[in-house]
């Protein structure tokens, strides 16, 4: 088990009712797409937030990942949907 | 000589003279500059104003690592990128752009493709708040940028 | 709506914010401005000053044949063009091209196709004052922007 | 013969040395070629002017032409080198 901080943006944020939390991540996740899976199996909302992997992104430690991007070292890992800035 | 890079994330407003005339200022071998500003729209009278939440760190960690990957594309002079967040009423600037160059086409390019990167790179999200007083939708981002940005080859 | 179309051709100065103000004010649909001045350059302290020459009268028509073509081609919502004549200093502002629309792309667009038909059609000349008193020579015109211009298929 | 204002600028203007001209252009000349092939004989100073055709350009009435236009109707004809504003 690692300690990692996550933090959610907008769409992700208010569906999954907090802007960020310290989550204990199994081992045996090791993907940002993993993570994103495992984190479904932690109730409604998140399975909510996470029901369109097309429109969930993530950034570890401030950049932008691909689903496949290993989780880790990470010390936060970011999910939000497709940016609208600009 | 190294080119003058300014970029910003901030609440408040900016002023788009006080950023070209600085660009224009930076020598007599200025040729040219550009700016671009994006505004909060109405949509036709029907939103009261569009909320610009962001990703505090990496806003301006993404905006740095694309307004470098200006630089090293084009012979700039200068070059200034100011993104606000927070409550935008219509007609409010979200965001500023501006590039000093001797070359006209290095500066018109810079700044296209500045703006193309912001859009879908910058951790920016926009919710409406509409004239009816009905909850607010976030802004969905646009295939179109994605293929506005497709449009510049890089690693970024 | 009909776009809001101002071009001049003149002596004086021009003010950036104030012909960027009168397009972002243009009401709250206008979602982008785009900005581009050409200025001045001192080639390295070579030049005193360039000295632009123009027809008058066609000057007045070719510009207006261009921002015509601009506004069909583009969902513009206002555009201005000032091109100076006379004596320019380095520093001082030639050319403006201003362009808004709800898109960022057509004002982008826009502008640098205006930017490549002035430069390329609009009948004005620019002769160098040199600063080591010698006389000056007339600017050639550049291939570059021959080939800037050819990007735009148009029938003017 | 027909009587047709001529105008020059720039660099043409200063190696004719003169801004403007009225002249009467026999009807033998048609097009914009022909009549600066035929200005081209009325002295040095416009032998110079159009020495290289590649960088003369003209208006026909405040509008760009290309060398085989006809001048037939013509008010003003202008002579000029390749644009540098902007």
């Amino acid at each position: 088990m690692t300690e990692i901080k996550l933090i959610y943006f907008a769409l992700v944020r208010e569906r999954i009712g907090l802007a960020e939390e310290r989550l204990d991540v199994p081992a045996s996740v090791k993907t940002v797409a993993e993570l994103a899976a495992w984190l479904q199996l932690r109730g409604e909302e998140y399975a909510y937030a996470f029901e369109n992997p097309a429109i969930v992104r993530a950034a570890i430690d401030r950049k932008h990942v691909k689903p496949d991007a290993l989780i880790a070292g990470a010390q936060e890992i970011a999910f939000f949907p497709p940016m609208t800035g600009g | 000589m190294e080119p003058r890079i300014v970029f910003r994330v901030q609440a408040e407003p900016f002023d788009i003279t006080k950023e070209i005339d600085a660009l224009a200022g930076l020598g007599d071998d200025v040729g040219a500059v550009t700016s671009f500003t994006g505004y909060c729209r109405s949509e036709g009278g029907r939103l009261l104003a569009l909320e610009l939440e962001h990703y505090p760190g990496m806003a301006e960690e993404e905006i740095g690592r694309v307004v470098q990957e200006a630089v090293t594309r084009w012979p700039l002079t200068g070059l200034t990128v100011i993104h606000r967040f927070g409550m935008m009423r219509p007609g409010d600037g979200i965001v500023l752009v501006a590039t000093a160059s001797s070359h006209r086409l290095a500066a018109f390019e810079a700044a296209e493709f500045l703006m193309d990167y912001l859009k879908t790179r910058a951790p920016f999200w926009k919710k409406e708040h509409r004239a009816d007083g009905s909850s607010g939708e976030w802004v969905e981002a646009k295939e179109l940028d994605d293929q506005a940005a497709s449009r510049w080859q890089t690693s970024i």
